[in-house]
């Protein structure tokens, strides 16, 4: 078992091990979950380390390749007679993704240490959700990828429909079904592709040699992009974000929003237009202006938000928004972008709704007008909450900034096949986001931290405990790390963004003589 | 190139240094111990501060200083968006960066220094000194910019210290609103600014392969080896200007640099708070004052001057845009001028002498041309000595709080005799600031008025007269009124001078304000081929110096003894009074538009329209789905028999279909 | 010859009479006389199989149908005072089920009549020791042999058994109808939800 | 007429029709009965109709073996056990509901 099985094996492996433990001992439960995902950080990081290390000798040879370069590959036949295959690895995209995942969870895990009813329970299955992220970030085949993202969505119903609040069932099962709903038209557009491409086989990699058809590809890629967009809250697709987020515990909003909706971008990204490049040429102005709408329209309604996770999460589909706006400028900056603005955002938002829970475990109330000078009893929670939501007004120093500035140029610099003139508009209109944005994240937290205190019972609060305090730092650091030094972060990605640009060009110039 | 020196070489500290300190305040020693944490935070901007000074020696005695040659003395490659468009972040050294490396420096170790005064005892003392910390570091990265992204980045650190220390006393709710209000216009303007760089960036990196091998060997001497579409230097290079100068936008029938040009100063006009964007800046005097002085006077709000100064010779090749910035400067000088006259609140008053000040860099700028560089030495002079006067302004208006603990002048009165020496440097500032021989506020402004009548720009002449008279009135208007006189409340009987610690750095301001204008400036400072020298101007000086005692008589006429001639003369304006007091209603303007037509017409219709179409829609699909199960559950009546019977049906079905199909 | 006449006589008259008693058993509303009809009809049958030289079979439905199942369901019909209640369907159901089941027979007999069945040719050839052959083959665990279904056949019977008895026994009264008997105060707290704020961290530190 | 009978001698398909229709008959007895036991009745039939069925075949297409017997002896084996079970889930039932009609044992369609 190589090193990419066991960044998916050590979260389930934890889930056994707390399976075995009785539940009465739920606060041995949380130690084991915090290990395992502590182990899984390490591990991580030994990957990075040996990926990093491949990849720098090898990044010269990519400027023609097609097929991104794969590390620590594993592949074993698993049903020969459908060509599906156990085929996992890691290339720049997957690195960053995992690496986000990982931190996500492990901080998320430390987010849920007061979680005390049916503690097993609830790890057990935020341990099988992630086991199912991981395999997404890691599987290059089709199949696999599928299995592991239903995997990934599946549990989520259960860790909001019982530990939610609020309306938790309907919100539970709107998440569910809306994603699923996505997932069908990925599947359906999966066995299209394997139909097509006659090689029977759902390896990404042999796909990605195959010339589908123009005409094929019109009507597959969008079919994919959008069953993707569902999940990465595509407008007009979004709103089971909104009510999942406000319903859900900490650590499932944390992950949902800080990692499974990067699924979308990542799905929309790795298949959807890799496979698919004459579809995404043909669609791409198309999502670029419903990207669009997302940032606007997302951030404007943010500023109307009472509840603290519904601004959350609306600010979250702004920022999703620059995902996909990124995915669509289909080109290197705007494909980089997309891939930072994944990882940015999905530690920011993290920050933000472990933040949200932790201030709600306090306050026991979530509405932003019932709040008021938290800072001067919580001053650690205060100080990370204005991280985060500087990060997310793209203050440079921050990971957001690198994102959106690449985004910004993404859509600026246009590519040969959209009409650029749009694409500048589109990226213009896209950057007063900006300014909406520092307009409800300031006003938020100004009125929920800044100001007397209002309410009486706010006198007794505490600051952040140890756990809450790793958690929270932790995310905070990574979104310093990658604003300040976003060169070790943006070379990691760059080498295999090439194949999908080749492809792009390789047969979007033909798309250009006919 | 010759070998630097290690001053050179080294340049970089001078930012690094508070960097290193902030993080070391703000990680570990702040939570210790708050007595260290000032200590720390202001030797660090001392060391800084020395440093500056030994690098403007050095660099204005090397050749490169003599020729006003900038020089990239560090660098090292930050991020790259794609190949060929990589963002270096460095250190520049040009005359314009030294020169303000010694004005931040400076005033930064002054304001730290009586900091450790002001703001002994208050709880957030070591968060204090962090955050000016940070704040110094980002106005240094600024100003040492060798390109237009890392500018935007310190442009934006430098906004987001002054918001943490605008909203310093975060249980203010009167703070906490100017904090987010002075972040959010400036990050409106800033919008702009960014499209602006957007526009340079796209244009200059397709334009880079044409004039890249020509820039770049002009920017060998510099010290550059690895030209960037982003770096000043390229984008200042006239063959590039000159291109894209011609190419028109078709949109306002104006150029693609006359746009870009007027975005980017879009966002310099945020951060300088010009007319319509200045209104974040008086509120911003929630903040405590030794903020006020190094922040909201001295230092960040030049940066919109000293980002108009970098990109000069950009703005000089669009004149629209050039226009647009003495015209704009102008107005918002005398414009300022006007409700600086009718302000109540001491350090209000100074803020709006501070927009006019800046409203005065701003049109020197605007009229100067790169064939005639006259008026960007002296805006930059001028930027020099401001700093200086002004921020000894704030600190003694600083000092006089903390003894009267009001900042309304009408409850102060006769505080000369209780506070002498700060009277005597605020004395020194306000003749300063009133251009009054030999206080170096002369020097500049003659300057500056000499540029405009020279450029032929009358109107710009006229109305900087003007401002300058008004100057002299409002300067002393609060001068008198505080000093002056009798005591109007308890506390102001019974002030006491503030401690040495804060003293110390008046009257070095004091010092300053003085000599300042005697250094010759523009020897120092210029751009473009033919640097101007600068004698006196007798026409120039007479007038302006006949403007200031024009001020300055007439607030003698109305200030001073116990006279209600202003409350006269404020009845006998009445409405227009009224209006000037309310600061012609800007403020209410801007929230009209925030909150009814951003929010009520479009946020809360988008916020109405997702819950109610957009997620009513996703209820709908659900409802028809329920609705139509509920319906057709009547079919599962629970009785075995009539599943049988459509069991056999469907088999008879089925037969039938076979049978047909068979045929 | 005249065996042959003789059998197609018998066998004409004995299916009628089945045909006859089954259609009592299906419509007679007192579900005893019913009962005795099945009986009739079962018994009947079992003539059928001796005609089809199946006497084995024929023995054992006497056994097993008659004498077992058909007592049970009298027992069934007695227990369950059906017999005091008269079977009257409404007409809507027996006609539509009388619809179903002409159309189906009509379907199964238009197939029967239009198919080639392979016949054996040499159809006399009965060989005379069938039972003997049907113990041997039942027990034989070789190929063809039929020892896997007779054994899992003996384990349904025993399961038949046990689950008639679980079923069928003494219960509690109807106030706790449908407990299992499972005891489920281990998990108690897992059941108390909605006693706690639904995102439940403990508060100690606050 | 003797000679006429004998040479109709019955043939599989008359067997086979006999089967059907008192498969038939079950059938519409399943359909029409409202007692539970009447409809267990019916399903006796039907399966025994479905002996029949295998005994004819047993003795027309393969008469030189008894699989089909044996195979009808499975059936009778399942239909008694599934007698048994049928009975006692009605008796239960009966006992806890006092019904034994079928149309109102309709608990599951809510």
């Amino acid at each position: 078992m190589g090193l990419v099985s066991w960044l998916i094996a050590i979260p389930f492996l934890t889930m056994l091990v707390i399976l075995a433990v009785p539940a009465r001992n739920w606060r041995i439960i949380r130690w084991i979950a915090a290990a395992g995902c502590g182990s899984h950080l390490i591990l991580t990081s030994a990957v990075t380390y040996l990926y990093c290390r491949a990849m720098t000798g090898d990044s010269v040879n990519m400027q023609t390749s097609l097929l991104t370069k794969l590390y620590l590959v594993e592949k074993v036949p698993w049903f020969e007679s459908l060509g599906i295959q156990y085929f996992v690895g890691i290339d720049g995209i997957s690195m960053a993704m995992v690496i986000l995942t990982s931190i996500v969870i492990f901080a998320g895990v430390l987010a849920s240490w007061y979680v005390d009813t049916r503690t097993k329970e609830f790890f057990a299955l935020l341990l099988i959700l992630v086991t199912g992220v991981f395999g997404v970030f890691v599987s290059f085949d089709l199949f696999l990828f599928l299995m592991f993202y239903e995997l990934a969505v599946l549990p989520m119903y259960l860790l909001i429909g019982v530990w939610g609040t609020g309306p938790k069932e309907y919100s539970a099962m709107k998440l569910t079904l809306m994603l699923l709903i996505g997932s069908a038209f990925v599947l359906v557009g999966f066995l299209a592709l394997y139909h097509a491409s006659g090689l029977r086989t759902f390896d990404l990699q042999q796909l990605a040699q195959v010339h589908f058809t123009t005409d094929f590809q019109k009507w597959v890629f969008p079919m994919i992009f959008v069953g993707f967009g569902v999940i990465g809250a595509l407008y007009p697709l979004h709103t089971w974000s909104p009510d999942g987020h406000s319903s859900a515990p900490t650590a499932v909003s944390m992950l949902h929003a800080g990692v499974l909706m990067k699924l979308g971008g990542y799905g929309a990204l790795r298949i959807a237009v890799y496979l698919l490049p004459e579809g995404a040429i043909a669609w791409g102005l198309f999502f670029m202006v419903l990207a669009t709408i997302n940032i606007i329209y997302g951030a404007f309604v943010a500023v109307m938000q009472k509840d603290l996770k519904y601004f959350t999460a609306y600010s979250s589909v702004s920022h999703c928004g620059f995902v996909l706006f990124g995915v669509a400028t289909l080109n290197m900056m705007g494909l980089k972008g997309a891939v930072i603005q994944m990882f940015s955002h999905g530690i920011m938002t993290a920050l933000f709704f472990a933040l949200i829970g932790m201030v709600y475990s306090r306050t026991h109330t979530r509405m932003i007008d019932q709040m008021g000078g938290l800072a001067k009893k919580m001053p650690w929670l205060a100080t990370t909450f204005y991280i985060a939501g500087l990060a997310s007004l793209g203050l440079p120093g921050l990971s957001g900034f690198v994102a959106e500035t690449h985004v910004f140029l993404g859509g600026f610099f246009g590519n040969m096949w959209a009409n650029t003139g749009v694409m500048k508009a589109l990226a213009i209109i896209a950057t007063m986001s900006i300014v909406v944005t520092a307009v409800y994240v300031l006003r938020a937290l100004a009125r929920v931290f800044y100001g007397p205190i209002t309410n009486h019972d706010f006198e007794k609060l505490t600051d952040a405990t140890l756990p809450e305090r790793i958690s929270t730092g932790l995310l905070a650091a990574v979104l310093f790390a990658v604003g300040l030094s976003p060169f070790l972060f943006v070379n990691m990605i760059e080498s295999s963004l090439l194949p999908i640009l080749n492809r792009l060009y390789q047969s979007g110039a033909a798309a250009l003589t006919h | 190139m010759e070998q630097l020196s290690f001053v050179f070489r080294n340049a970089w500290l001078i930012p690094a240094i508070p960097l290193i300190s902030f993080a070391v305040l703000g990680l570990l020693v702040s939570p210790i111990s708050k007595r260290l944490a000032g200590i720390i935070g202001t030797v660090a901007i001392f060391i800084s501060a020395a440093f500056s000074f030994l690098l403007a020696w050095s660099y204005f005695h090397s050749p490169a200083g003599r020729e006003h040659t900038a020089l990239i003395t560090w660098t090292c490659e930050w991020l790259r968006y794609q190949t060929g468009l990589t963002v270096n972040i460095g250190v520049l050294v040009d005359p314009i960066s030294v020169l303000l490396m010694i004005v931040v420096t400076t005033v930064s170790a002054l304001v730290h220094l009586y900091s450790i005064g002001y703001m002994h005892g208050d709880e957030g003392y070591g968060r204090f000194f962090t955050y000016l910390n940070l704040f110094t570091f980002s106005m240094l990265g600024l100003v040492v910019a060798p390109n237009i992204i890392q500018m935007y980045i310190c442009w934006e650190l430098v906004g987001v210290s002054s918001f943490l220390l605008i909203g310093f006393h975060y249980q203010k709710p009167a703070a906490v609103a100017a904090s987010n209000k002075a972040f959010i216009v400036t990050r409106f303007a800033d919008s702009g600014f960014l499209v602006g760089i957007l526009i340079l960036g796209y244009y200059g990196y397709r334009l880079f392969g044409e004039f890249a091998p020509a820039a770049a060997s002009a920017a060998v001497k510099n010290g550059v080896t690895n030209l960037q579409p982003f770096d000043f230097l390229y984008l200042n290079n006239p063959a590039v200007l000159a291109k894209l100068a011609s190419i028109n936008l078709h949109v306002f029938d104006i150029s693609l640099l006359t746009a870009a040009m007027v975005l980017v100063f879009m966002g310099a006009a945020g951060k300088s708070a010009m007319f319509p964007l200045h209104i974040w800046l008086p509120d911003a005097m929630e903040g405590p004052t030794p903020v006020s002085a190094l922040i909201h006077a001295a230092t960040m709000v030049v940066a919109g001057v000293y980002l108009v100064a970098r990109l000069f010779p950009a703005f000089a090749a669009s004149g629209t845009a050039l226009l647009v910035v003495a015209y704009v400067g102008a107005f918002t000088s005398i414009f300022a001028a006007i409700i600086g006259i009718t302000q109540d609140d001491i350090k209000r008053v100074l803020a709006f002498s501070t927009l006019s000040q800046l409203g005065y860099m701003m049109l020197a700028l605007g009229v100067a041309t790169m064939e005639h560089p006259l008026g960007y030495s002296a805006s930059m002079f001028h930027l020099f000595t401001h700093a200086f006067f002004k921020a000894l302004l704030f600190l003694a208006a600083g000092a006089v709080i903390h003894a009267v603990n009001t900042n309304n002048i009408w409850e102060m009165g006769g505080l000369a005799k209780r506070l002498p020496v700060t009277h005597g440097t605020f004395l020194v500032a306000t003749l300063a600031i009133s251009g009054i021989w030999p206080f170096a506020g002369f020097f500049s402004k003659d300057e500056i008025l000499a540029s405009a009548l020279a450029g032929g720009h009358y109107v710009v002449f006229a109305v900087a007269l003007a401002v300058a008279g008004m100057t002299a009135l409002y300067m002393f208007r609060i001068y008198f009124v505080t000093f002056w006189g009798k005591s109007r409340s308890d506390t102001a009987g019974h002030a006491h001078e503030a401690p040495v610690v804060m003293l110390l750095p008046l009257v070095v301001l004091a010092i300053l304000s003085v000599v300042a204008g005697f250094v010759n400036f523009s020897n120092y400072v210029s751009i473009g081929e033919h640097p101007e020298h600068h004698g006196i101007n007798p026409t120039v000086a007479v007038s302006a110096t006949i403007a200031a005692l024009t001020g300055i008589i007439l607030a003698v006429f109305f200030y001073t003894g116990q006279t209600d001639r202003a409350a006269a003369m404020s009845r006998l304006l009445g409405r227009i009074y009224t209006l000037i007091k309310q600061k012609f209603y800007i403020d209410e303007i801007y929230l009209f538009i925030t909150r009814r037509i951003l929010f009520g017409f479009i946020a809360r219709p988008f916020a109405w329209f997702d819950r109610n179409v957009v997620d009513g829609g996703v209820n709908l699909s659900a409802w028809i789905t329920r609705t139509t199960g509920r319906e057709l559950r009547y079919l599962q009546t629970g009785q075995v028999q009539v599943y049988s019977l459509w069991f056999v049906g469907g088999m008879l079905f089925l037969l039938l279909v076979l049978w047909a199909g068979a045929r | 010859m005249i065996s042959d006449a003789v059998y197609t006589l018998l066998f004409y008259a004995i299916a009628i009479i089945t045909i006859v008693f089954a259609l009592a058993v299906t419509m007679s509303r007192n579900l005893l006389r019913a009962a005795v009809y099945l009986m009739m009809v079962l018994l009947t049958t079992a003539s059928l199989y001796i005609m089809l030289d199946a006497e084995f079979l024929a023995g054992i439905q006497v056994l097993v149908y008659v004498g077992g199942i058909v007592v049970l369901i009298v027992f069934a019909v007695m227990l369950t005072r059906s017999a005091e209640m008269l079977d009257r369907p409404p007409l809507r159901r027996k006609l539509s089920a009388g619809l179903a089941s002409v159309l189906f027979a009509a379907a199964t007999i238009y197939i029967f009549w239009t198919s080639a069945f392979p016949i054996a040719q040499n159809n006399v050839a009965v060989p005379p020791n069938n039972t003997e052959e049907i113990g041997l083959k039942l027990l034989d665990y070789g190929s063809g042999g039929y020892i896997l279904p007779f054994e899992i056949i003996s384990l349904l019977l025993l399961a038949t058994i046990i689950g008639g008895i679980v079923i069928a026994r003494k219960t509690p009264p109807p106030e706790q109808p449908f407990t299992t008997g499972g005891d489920l105060k281990g998990e108690a707290d897992f059941d108390a939800p909605h006693t706690q704020r639904p995102e439940t961290i403990s508060r100690k530190h606050i | 007429m003797i000679e006429s009978l004998s040479l109709h001698k019955p043939h599989i398909e008359h067997w086979l029709v006999l089967s059907a229709i008192l498969f038939a008959i079950g059938l519409y007895g399943l359909l029409s009965r409202r007692n539970a036991i009447g409809i267990l009745m019916s399903i006796e039939l039907m399966l025994n109709s479905a002996i029949l069925n295998l005994a004819a075949f047993n003795r027309f297409v393969a008469p030189a073996s008894v699989d089909g017997q044996i195979m009808a002896l499975f059936v009778t084996a399942v239909a008694a056990a599934e007698a048994v079970v049928g009975m006692a889930i009605f008796v239960a039932i009966f006992r806890h509901r006092r019904i034994i009609d079928v149309n109102r044992m309709d608990l599951m369609k809510d």
